[in-house]
Formats: C-alpha cells, structure tokens, sequence
C-alpha cells in the first residue's frame, strides 16, 4: 500500500486492474485504492507478471503493506515456473512465430466470470463484483439474479465497498490535517494590499480577443505572480521532510481548490513558473472527478489558495 | 424438388437472377419465386436432407423465406408472388404432411417480420422451419419445471428480421439459436453475431446453438436423429442457461 | 434553436461540469452559479462548452448577462439569431 | 462384325437367375419397406432387370460401374454382396456402406461400384472422371455409366458426352429409357425422343436396343464394349424399358394407366425369357423352382445377416467426414 500523501495511513481496496498472470510494466496503472481524499490510481514501477494478488478488494491495509507480488521484480518471491516461462520470453518478431497465445479460457480460480449483464447492472448499484461471492450462472459465472441478490443484501457479507469519496472521511481528514498543521507548525500572517486595476484591465483586454477556451481566470495571475515570487524566494517552496527543510529545485503549486461533492484538494500545477506563460494552461483541466493520478496531488511544492476564485 | 436439385441451377439463381437488377443498373427486375424443399428427417441420406436456406440466405438480393406453419406456406407464396425480387421459399420436408386450420378470412401474411410463436421470460429459443414444432415441445417441457421459453419463428431468413429476436433477448436475457443448417458460418452464427453486436450488455448467460452435427446426413436413422437438432438438446441446453447445475 | 431547446442545452451543459446538479430545480430568474453552486472556473468552463456545441464565442464583458437560466437562454436566442 | 452371344444352358439359367434375384430381392424390400425396417425412398428396379444383367455380362471386373438412385438391380448384378446390401438397406454397420447411404447409395469399391447418385443425371460427370483416370493411367477398362432418359435434360449429360467424345474415353453410356422421368412422360419432357439421336450430335456412336429382351441387351453390350476397347470410343446404349412400379413407395402413378402398365409386364423382362425357354424346353420345371429356392435361400440369409448386424455407434458419426488418408 504506497504513501499516496503523507497524512495517509491506510487504504482501502477498491479494485484491481489486473489479474495474476497478467504482464505488466513500469507506469501501468494496476489498482484504486480509497483513502480519505478520494478513489486514487496507483501505478507500478516494475516490469514483470504478476503472480500474487494479496489484498482482496474491499481490505483496508496499512500503508507499507504488499499488495500483490511480481514475478521477474527484484526481490519477489520465487515466482511460479509459467509466470517465468512467460516473463523470460523475449518478444519475439512476429515474422518468425508468434509467441504462444494465451489461454482462450482463463484456469478456474484466476478470473471471475460474469454476464455482460450482470457487470453492468453491478456498475449501476455500484456494486463491486468482488463482493459477490458466488456466481450461479453457467460456469460459475455472476448473473444479473447474483448481481440483485447481493444488492438486497440477501446474503452479502460485508457492504460493498463503496467506490469515489467518502465525504465524512475526507472531512475527517482534513480536520486532523489542519489541526496538526496548526498544532504543530508555527504560523504567521501577512496582509497585503495590492491595487489590481491594471491587472484586471489586463486580463480584460487579453480575454477580449481569446475564444473561451483561452481566456484566463484572475487566479491564474496569482499563481504566476506567485510562482515568479517562488524562484526569488526558494525557501518557501519544499517539504519538511525528515526533520528537515527540503527544498526544491522545481516549482510545483498546488492549488488549493474545492471538490463539488465537498472536500479539498491541491492538485499541482507543474512548473508552474515556466509553464503559466499562457497564464490558463492547467487552469481549465481542473481536476473535478475524486479519482486522481496520484502524483496531481502530491508533487505540490508550495500550496495556494485562491478566495477570489470562489466567485466573481 | 429439393434443395440439393438446385445447386445444377445456381448459376441461374446467383449469377444471375439476383445479379442481373443491380449490375444492369436498375434495367431489369428479376420477380422470380422458387420453391424448395429443404430439411432432413425423412431417411432419405445425404443428398435430399441438406439445409442450405442459411447458404442462400447468405445472398444479397434475395428473399429467403422459410414458413413453418400451414398458413405461412399457404400465404408466403402470395407475398412471394408479390415481391419484384427473386425469392426463394424454403419449404421443410416434415411440412408437407402437415394439417392445421387457419381463419377462414385470412387473405395473406407478410412476408418481412419474425413473430414471437410463445412468449416467456427466461429464454428466447430462435428458430425458424421445422425445428419451430421441436422448439415449442421444448418450451412445453420446460414450463414444467418453472422455466418459461420464448419462441421465436423467424420465418424469414433474408432480410432478417433483428429487431424481433434483439427485443426478445432484452426481456430474456438468454438465447438458444435452434439451426438445422451446419453450425459453421451457418445464419445461426449471423443471429447470434448480430446479438453479440447489438445486445451484448442485455446478456445474463452465453449464447447458445443447437445445430446439426457437421457431417452430411446419414440414412440410419439414430444416425441421422444424432445429426439433426433435437426437442431434448434443446430442453437441456436453455435449462444449462437458465438453472446451471 | 427554441427557447425550450436552448434552456436544455445550458442544463445539459451544466450537468457535464456539476454532475449532482438537479435540472429540474433551475428556475428562470436563478442565479445559476447559487443554483448549482457553479465557482467562475466553472462558470468559464460553460462558457467554453456553449462555445463548443453552439459556435458562440460570448465576450466576457456578457458574462453578467448568462448568470441568470432565463437570461442565458435570451442571450443565446438572440446571438443565434443573428 | 456383331457377335452372338454364346448362349448355353448354363449361361441361359445364369441369366435367368440373375433377374429372379433381383427381382425377389427387391420383393422383399418393399415387405421390409412396409415394416418400417428400411426406410426413407425406395426405387424398384421391377421391370427393368434385363438392362443391368445383360450389360454386366459384358463387364470385366476390372470395369467400373456408376449407377442411378434405381440400383439395386446394378449392384446385384455386379456382384455386390446381397447380404451388404440388404444390411445397408436397414442401416446396419455391416451394411455396404455402414448405414450412412441406404437404398440410393450402394458403394463397393472392390468391385469398382461407385455409387447410386441421387442427383439425376449426377453419375455422369463422374463416369468421365473415371474413365479419364483410367485411361490417363494406362488401366485398360471401360466405365459403364447407368442414367434414366430423365437425365438427358440435365446440362451433366450434355458435357459429359462431349468430353468423352472430345477425349475418347472408354465409356459405355446406358440410357435406361423407362418412359417416365419420375411422373413426366418421356414426349412431355423432350423435344426429340431419339436419344441415339442426341449422342450422335457430340459424335457418340450408339443403337437402341429391347431392353426388355436380356439377350439382345446383353448381345448389344458386349459389342459396344468390345468397340469401345478396341477403339478408345465411348458408345451410347439406349436400352428401351420400363418400371412396373410407383416411382417410389410414395406415388398414386397418376401420370398412367393400369391398362399401360399390364400392357408392359406382358413383356416384362422375366416374363417374356421364361416363357422362351419354356416353351422351347430350355430349362426344366425343377430348375426353375431350384433357382427360386436358392435366390429365396439366399434373400432369407442376407435379411438374417442384415437383422443381426449391429447399428453404428453414433460417436462414429463424424468419421469420414473428412478423411484421415486416401484408401490403398
């Protein structure tokens, strides 16, 4: 279970992408995991097949716990011989033979069968199919009276685990930041007044020519100014890590911004300094879905927040 | 004469009756009707009991018709009659010493559209010809052990009638393709291709064939009984569908 | 366009950038940023959506004229219908 | 030029016999028929029979036979083993072809019999592809072809006489012309009934011959064949005949009379060569009923081999369907 923010100290499976002998490779996005700000992605960093899923979906598990083993990985467990027979196949050119097919029909065991049908009734439950223990269908399979079923909760365990953002958890998280970060980190408040008339007449005028798509919102000339600021004072832009100031040589801001459903989060804007030079570049891609790549949120190096923003 | 006969006319039929419209440019209409028996049952060995309809059904530019009931080849070949295109009516073997009444007011049947012969719920079993009879015994079989078949008669094998079969496999969620041709690029494998294109997401179940065996048709009679689709294979595969042991 | 198809589109529009929004609760005279509780990014974001599907590039000196549904559906009737 | 045929006692009870076997056979068919215990079409021979008798005297065994739905006569007088035969008839594993082909397709490949066809007229092509493997390979032996008049009409006929003309293979060409093409009269389907006629425009020499007369059938076979060998020629044979029963089990014969059909049997193939005989004391009233009782014999042995051979299994449906290797 990775790190995905350093108040994060568990997450909950919500779904796995891929399945035990499936290849994967550096970058692939390969599970969600719930935590408190939200349903994140979480990508791998290893080449290899994976051999062993772990933790079933709908577990909460510590941060730092193996979520699932690969096989080829450096220090993985001794993987099974097909696994290797698989990973040490080179990619052969395919004029001279292809490589073996896999498998039509998965060995019982690795994959859960269900009905077009079923899957997408359980998608509008929002069921997780994982949670259906038993298919009744040909083969085995989950069918729609499966899907129905569970969702009466006729005979279903645990309640699925709900996927996207748990609202009381993301406010309790947040109150637990906050209060630490105000607890714990000596604070202090500047006040500022700047005449912003030919700020604005600016933006008017540049936004007077613009299709809508290039306008810029009056955030954007914070954050440049802001992000300008950074590089002349490079003390405010890092992470107090390990008992230290670390600062960084690139200049990340996350920007503070309200998830419609509630809550908050600071998706980063990279390079902010060099890349707001057409001020509205990552101001339209907002995130505004809870499920995120994970390092939109965390590669912030310095944090801004806009008020204005709220409403012109 | 029977549908084996005809293949010393298939060059009169393919090309050229159903060639001639388009690649004269619209010059000419070919209304030509052929009747054909078609179907296996009768013992009668490996060539008289082939059924090409889903060959010819294969064909654009024809018709392809396949009545299974008494009023349909009553009144199929008055449609047929009708239609300026070449149409081929395929008439099953078992059809011919059949009796039944039909209203004494009917006056024709078209010719365009599947009908539903039983409505159910659990399983639309879709066929057309004789294996029509097989499907709805089947069904009759099966209600009594709860599960409730829908029956489909195709009835016309071109143009093919989608809407009929896909709205019934949206109500039951699960189909049995009952086909006397082979099952190898059989119009059986077009029925069930066009569900998998257009209702894939309605599917609670695999789709499912009952065809005849690929071989040509033995004289023996259990041999030609294991060949040709059967009311039991039907009864056990929908039930395979709807309650898996 | 008709009014009804217009005040359809701004809902449908809206509905893309706040997807809990309930259309059936906008009233003509409502702030649609109260309504759905629209920020400007989101405001700017309908702006470029109306902009896409309908080819009307609204200036942003109008912007004031589109925070009301019915004034929205005014003010694109009658940049259509020129 | 023409020979006789050599015409002794022996050979004349040969020939005698050969029809009453076929003609018994068949009788005890259609009581099996009746019984359900053949099934599907059954085409009888029955007045017919001089024509394969006659034209199989003049056959080698090294000769190839392709045959008509209507074969139970070719077969029988080929040589096909009548208990095979009878076994297929009831689609038995031990039947000439296990089952799988019934009454309209005898197969027998050691006696280079290939096949009733069901498709009229379907014989011929194939009459031509074996005569040119024949000769291509240098096996001295004529192909004798057996169609109805029915297949004259098919475009089969027509490319099959002119290739074989074209190519001069030995084919022997026997037009059974029973009057009937299943219920069609022969002058309601052909605008020219002289079917010599039609060979000899693709320059295919050929007679008409008695086909009710097994002498003069058997007399005009051996002459064509000989010609044929020695000439590398095919040669058409009209044999002039006539079927004393429905076209099937399943036809009212509503296209003639029962005067037209007493009329024929008068003539009738079996008839009219025992009556010569008899009233020539060629054959004694003790060998004629000896010959009834071996045939009688005979059909008692092969129902019985029929009755006790078993059914193939059904999960050898699929074998032969496409075939591992070709046969030695």
């Amino acid at each position: 279970m990775p790190a995905l923010g350093a108040d994060m100290e568990a997450g909950t499976l919500v779904e796995w992408l891929v399945k035990p002998g499936d290849r994967v490779k550096s970058g692939d996005v390969i599970v969600v995991v719930e935590t408190q700000k939200g349903a994140i992605e979480v990508e791998i960093f290893q080449d290899g097949v994976l051999s062993n899923i772990l933790v079933p979906v709908g577990e909460r598990v510590p941060v730092g716990t193996v979520l699932a083993q690969i096989a080829g990985a450096p220090g993985a467990a001794p993987p099974r011989a097909e696994a290797v027979a698989v990973a040490a196949k080179p990619a052969a050119p395919p004029l001279v033979e292809a490589p073996p097919p896999r498998p039509a029909v998965a060995p019982p065991g690795q994959r859960i069968k269900v009905t077009p049908a079923a899957r997408r009734r359980a998608a509008a439950l929002n069921l997780g199919l994982a949670t259906i223990l038993k298919g009744t269908g040909v083969e085995g399979s989950i069918r729609l009276a499966d899907v129905e079923a569970a969702a009466s909760g006729a005979k279903l365990p645990p309640p699925p685990a709900k996927r996207g953002l748990d609202l009381s958890e993301m406010r309790k998280a947040i109150a637990a930041a906050m209060s630490r970060s105000k607890r714990e980190i000596p604070h202090y408040y500047l006040t500022e007044t700047v005449d912003l008339q030919a700020a604005w007449s600016w933006i008017e005028r540049f936004n007077a020519e613009k299709p809508p798509i290039e306008r810029i919102l009056p955030a954007v000339l914070f954050l440049k100014a802001a992000a300008l600021a950074l590089r002349e004072q490079p003390q405010l832009n890092g992470a107090y890590e390990n008992g230290a100031f670390a600062p960084s040589s690139d200049i990340h801001i996350g920007w503070a911004v309200s998830l419609r459903s509630g809550g908050l989060i600071a998706p980063a804007i990279l390079d902010a300094d060099k890349n707001i030079a057409r001020p509205i570049d990552g101001g339209h891609a907002r995130p505004r879905r809870t499920r995120q790549a994970r390092e939109f949120t965390k590669l912030g190096t310095h944090v801004a927040h806009d008020h204005r923003h709220e409403r012109r | 004469m029977t549908v084996n006969f005809s293949l010393l006319a298939l060059d009169q039929i393919l090309n050229n009756a159903v060639t001639i419209p388009h690649m004269s440019g619209g010059q000419f209409a070919i209304p030509l009707v052929i009747r054909m028996a078609t179907g296996g049952g009768r013992h009668v060995a490996a060539q008289h009991s082939r059924s090409l309809e889903g060959w010819y059904a294969h064909i654009p530019g024809l018709r392809v018709l396949t009545p299974a009931t008494v009023e349909d080849a009553r009144f199929m070949l008055k449609g047929a009659l009708a239609d300026p295109n070449p149409v081929i009516i395929f008439e099953h073997v078992m059809l011919y010493n059949m009796e039944g009444d039909f209203p004494s007011d009917m006056k024709e049947v078209d010719i365009a559209c599947a009908k539903v012969r039983r409505a159910g719920r659990d399983v639309s079993l879709i066929t057309y010809g004789d294996s029509l009879f097989k499907a709805l015994q089947a069904a009759d079989a099966l209600s009594s052990e709860g599960i409730d078949a829908e029956v489909i008669d195709l009835r016309t094998l071109r143009p093919l009638d989608t809407k009929t079969f896909l709205e019934s496999v949206a109500r039951t969620r699960r189909c049995v393709i009952i086909d006397e041709g082979w099952r190898s690029g059989s119009i059986s494998a077009e029925i069930g291709m066009r569900i998998a294109e257009e209702a894939l997401f309605e599917l609670d179940a695999p789709l499912r064939r009952v065809c005849a065996r690929e071989t040509p048709i033995p004289y023996a009679a259990h041999l030609e009984d294991a060949c040709l689709p059967q009311t039991e294979t039907i009864i056990t595969t929908a039930r395979e569908l709807v309650k898996p042991s | 366009m008709t009014d009804t198809e217009i005040r359809a589109l701004i809902l449908e529009l809206i509905r893309d950038i706040a997807p809990e929004a309930d259309p059936a609760v906008a009233r003509d005279q409502d702030d649609l940023r109260e309504v759905f509780d629209l920020d400007s990014m989101d405001f700017a974001n309908l702006i470029v959506a109306i902009h896409d599907r309908i080819k009307i590039a609204i200036p942003e000196v109008d912007y004031n004229k589109l925070f009301t549904l019915g004034g929205a559906t005014a003010y694109l009737r009658d940049a259509l219908s020129q | 030029m023409t020979k006789k045929v050599h015409l002794d006692h022996a050979h004349l009870l040969h020939l005698l016999k050969a029809m009453i076997r076929i003609r018994h056979f068949e009788a005890k068919c259609v009581e099996l028929y009746q019984a359900q215990k053949i099934l599907g079409f059954l085409h009888l021979y029955d007045g017919e029979e001089a024509v394969s008798v006659g034209v199989m005297e003049a056959l080698t065994p090294e000769d190839a036979i392709l045959a008509t739905y209507r074969e139970h006569g070719q077969a029988l007088a080929r040589g096909v083993d009548m208990r095979c035969l009878m076994a297929e008839m009831m689609g038995k594993l031990n039947g000439c072809c296990r089952g799988r082909g019934g009454s309209m397709h005898f197969f027998d490949r050691a006696r280079r019999f290939y096949g009733g066809n069901a498709i009229v007229g379907g014989g011929l092509p194939l009459a031509l592809g074996v005569a040119l493997a024949d000769k291509m390979q240098g096996r001295p032996a004529v192909t004798a072809c057996f169609f109805g008049e029915g297949a004259v009409d098919e475009g089969e006929f027509h490319e099959t006489l002119n290739l074989a003309k074209l190519w001069r293979l030995p084919i022997l060409f026997i037009c059974e012309n029973n009057l009937y093409s299943m219920g069609m009269a022969v002058e309601r389907a052909e605008a020219d009934v002289d079917f010599v006629h039609k060979a000899s425009s693709y320059k295919v020499a050929g007679e008409k011959v008695d086909g009710m007369d097994v002498v003069a059938v058997e007399s005009a076979a051996r002459n064509a064949v000989d010609r044929i060998r020695s000439e590398s020629d095919p040669y058409f044979l009209e044999c002039a005949t006539y079927r004393f029963r429905a076209h099937s089990m399943f036809d009212a014969q509503l296209y003639r009379s029962k005067e037209e059909v007493e009329a024929w049997r008068k003539k009738g193939p079996i008839e009219r060569f025992q009556t010569w005989l008899e009233s020539n004391k060629l054959i004694k009233p003790d060998e004629l009923s000896a010959i009834e009782k071996e045939v009688d014999a005979e059909i008692a042995a092969a129902v019985a081999f029929a009755e006790a051979g078993p059914l193939e299994p059904v999960s050898e449906l699929e074998r032969f369907v496409t075939m591992e290797e070709v046969p030695a």
